[in-house]
């Protein structure tokens, strides 16, 4: 089955981006296909390369970012929300793309599923 | 319908707002700070335990360990299920309201 | 980089959009209405439902000149004007519907005549059967 | 001290915290979605009357008047304050205990 | 770019770290156990207070493993341990409380036997005692 | 008097960065001092120099800023909770200056009040 994801909350301040994370790992080791991710609202500092997690603790921006290299994800930034808050092109994580809201529709429309995780 | 609930049920609204609003008989998954709200012994316990009996209500397992709650507290007819679970009940209902 | 084209010719889905915060104490109010927007470009069905402090969304009377925000209200005027082109234009399937929960606007205070915007108001109960008939639930 | 509640009573738990919290007699803004629970009408509207009566409780002008509150819907003895009031307000009070 | 120097010599305060959010689901709970820390080093009182769904940031037996989250419990030792080093050293005048709210421990069916730290458990009156002689409260 | 700021939360999504301005100005304009504005949890966010809001609406980054350079205000951002978040010297606003947590401990210390905004 097809699940579209929807992040609304940045990482580390709500556990919206991690719960979604293990939810997607799950959903896939499962056969299931996560075809996109859509970051919103501030969950466009998913996005944000700069992040630098303390050593002890899970990183979240890479983990994405290597999700999408190994499993193929299309981890979608919202472009309204991102210029906002000042995630942009200069410091998105490899493995993302900004682009507008119609890409969330379109996850709607295409998956069988949303799943939103937020605050 | 699976209905999640990501907030206590002291701190917010949200629980009260999903009892009120899920159809009877429809799926509830408690997740994140959500699930202090499946224990038994707190101010909270006895509307959730009457939603128990006219929902299939869930528990993420995972959830639960993080904040230290074992699952002999849990309120009678509440299930665990871990991420996988969690997945299941994605994919057995037609479709998810998330109470944010 | 991966970017999924998903197939999407002719489908007709009903997103419901569960608007349960306050305006401008966070920024929720705001953003989930240009994803609203975004439904009428694709032409799907939509449910714009008010639900909890959702309601204030759409009280009369906002001025945020003081604050020096962004006034949200407007916007809302768009979607009315939206939702009565779709109704109007028999040859668009777009069913789009303005929905307050009764119990949640009663418990504020408010009535139909507070908003700025035509409302339809729903029962808990009647609510409820709108939820459970979405394809996608947007919430925030 | 100076209390500052900045949520919608319907929405969390601050408000309650609150008024079981500060002493009697300290001062309490209502800011933000807190201004909320100054109008009259509303199930949130009977405890903070009764709070009205033992604290001095303030409301922020210019959130009430952002979210479309008019001064004639406060609950009688609540002060309207602006921005230099919330300013008096620290100043006065000999300290400020935030129910964020 | 200013950058103030503050006159801090000799001066001595009561900051209150008011705790009221659950661990993990939100990262308040860890984020503010660092200011707490630091307050130490600047040898000021502290009343460390969990109200509310703060209550449960020092409930035993938490388990992140399979979350793959950063355990914020160990850190609470260490503030357990600075207080009880203040306390033994007789040349220290920083005096630290560990308090509970005896009413937002009841409501969630806990007991002081169910924390990890030892604290002390404080009824609303006496809580709001606490707050009013603060210089400083610092909530979240 | 002196008054030490606290804010916890980032530009736009919470209302804390804009209530934190405002009485700020208002403070000043009274002629009271405020020292020093400390940014932690995702209130590190509002030093975010490619922050780009939409011409119609505030610029809350700028607006510190230009705050920071008009009347002396020491903006600090928490360096622990900005590397987590990626707000580093690289994309750190003109104004603004990264520093530790002690400067909040002296901040309240230092000042007659502290002032918290935050969610």
């Amino acid at each position: 089955m097809k699940f579209g994801i929807l992040i609304n909350e940045g990482p580390f301040t709500h556990q919206a981006s991690d719960s979604a994370y293990q939810f997607v790992v799950a959903a896939l080791a499962k056969g299931h296909e996560v075809p996109r991710v859509f970051f919103y609202y501030d969950g466009v500092y998913n996005a944000n390369k700069l992040s630098a997690p303390q050593a002890d603790d899970r990183n979240v921006v890479k983990r994405w970012s290597d999700l999408a290299a190994e499993k193929g994800v299309d981890l979608v930034v919202c472009i309204a929300a991102g210029l906002r808050r000042g995630i942009v092109e200069d410091n998105l994580m490899e493995g993302f793309r900004i682009s507008g809201l119609g890409q969330l529709t379109e996850a709607a429309m295409g998956s069988e599923r949303l799943v939103m995780f937020g605050d | 319908m699976l209905h999640t609930v990501n907030k206590s049920p002291f701190e917010r609204n949200s629980l009260d707002s999903c009892l009120r609003l899920a159809k009877k008989g429809s799926a509830i998954l408690l997740m994140e700070d959500g699930v202090y709200a499946a224990v038994t012994g707190t101010t909270a316990t006895d509307k959730m335990a009457s939603a128990a009996k006219g929902n299939s209500v869930y528990v993420l397992g995972p959830d639960m360990s993080a904040r230290g709650l074992a699952e002999d507290q849990l309120i009678d007819g509440i299930k665990v299920v871990d991420y996988e679970g969690f997945v299941d009940l994605v994919a057995d209902n037609d479709g998810v309201t998330p109470w944010l | 980089m991966t970017e999924v084209v998903f197939e999407i010719e002719g489908v007709k889905k009903v997103i419901t959009f569960l608007n349960r915060k306050a305006p401008y104490g966070t920024i929720y109010a705001l953003e989930v209405l240009e994803s609203v927007l975004i439904t009428a470009a694709f032409e799907q069905h939509a449910n714009i439902v008010f639900v909890d402090d959702g309601v204030y969304q759409i009280k009369k009377g906002q001025d945020t000149a003081a604050l020096e925000m962004k006034n949200f209200l407007p916007t809302y005027g768009i979607i009315e004007m939206e939702k009565e082109d779709a109704d109007e234009d028999e040859d668009m399937d777009m069913n789009w519907r303005i929905i307050v929960e009764k119990e949640s606007m009663e418990a504020r205070g408010l009535t139909a005549d507070d908003f700025k915007i035509d409302v339809e108001v729903l029962s808990s109960a009647e609510l409820a059967e709108v939820l459970e008939t979405s394809d996608a639930v947007i919430g925030g």
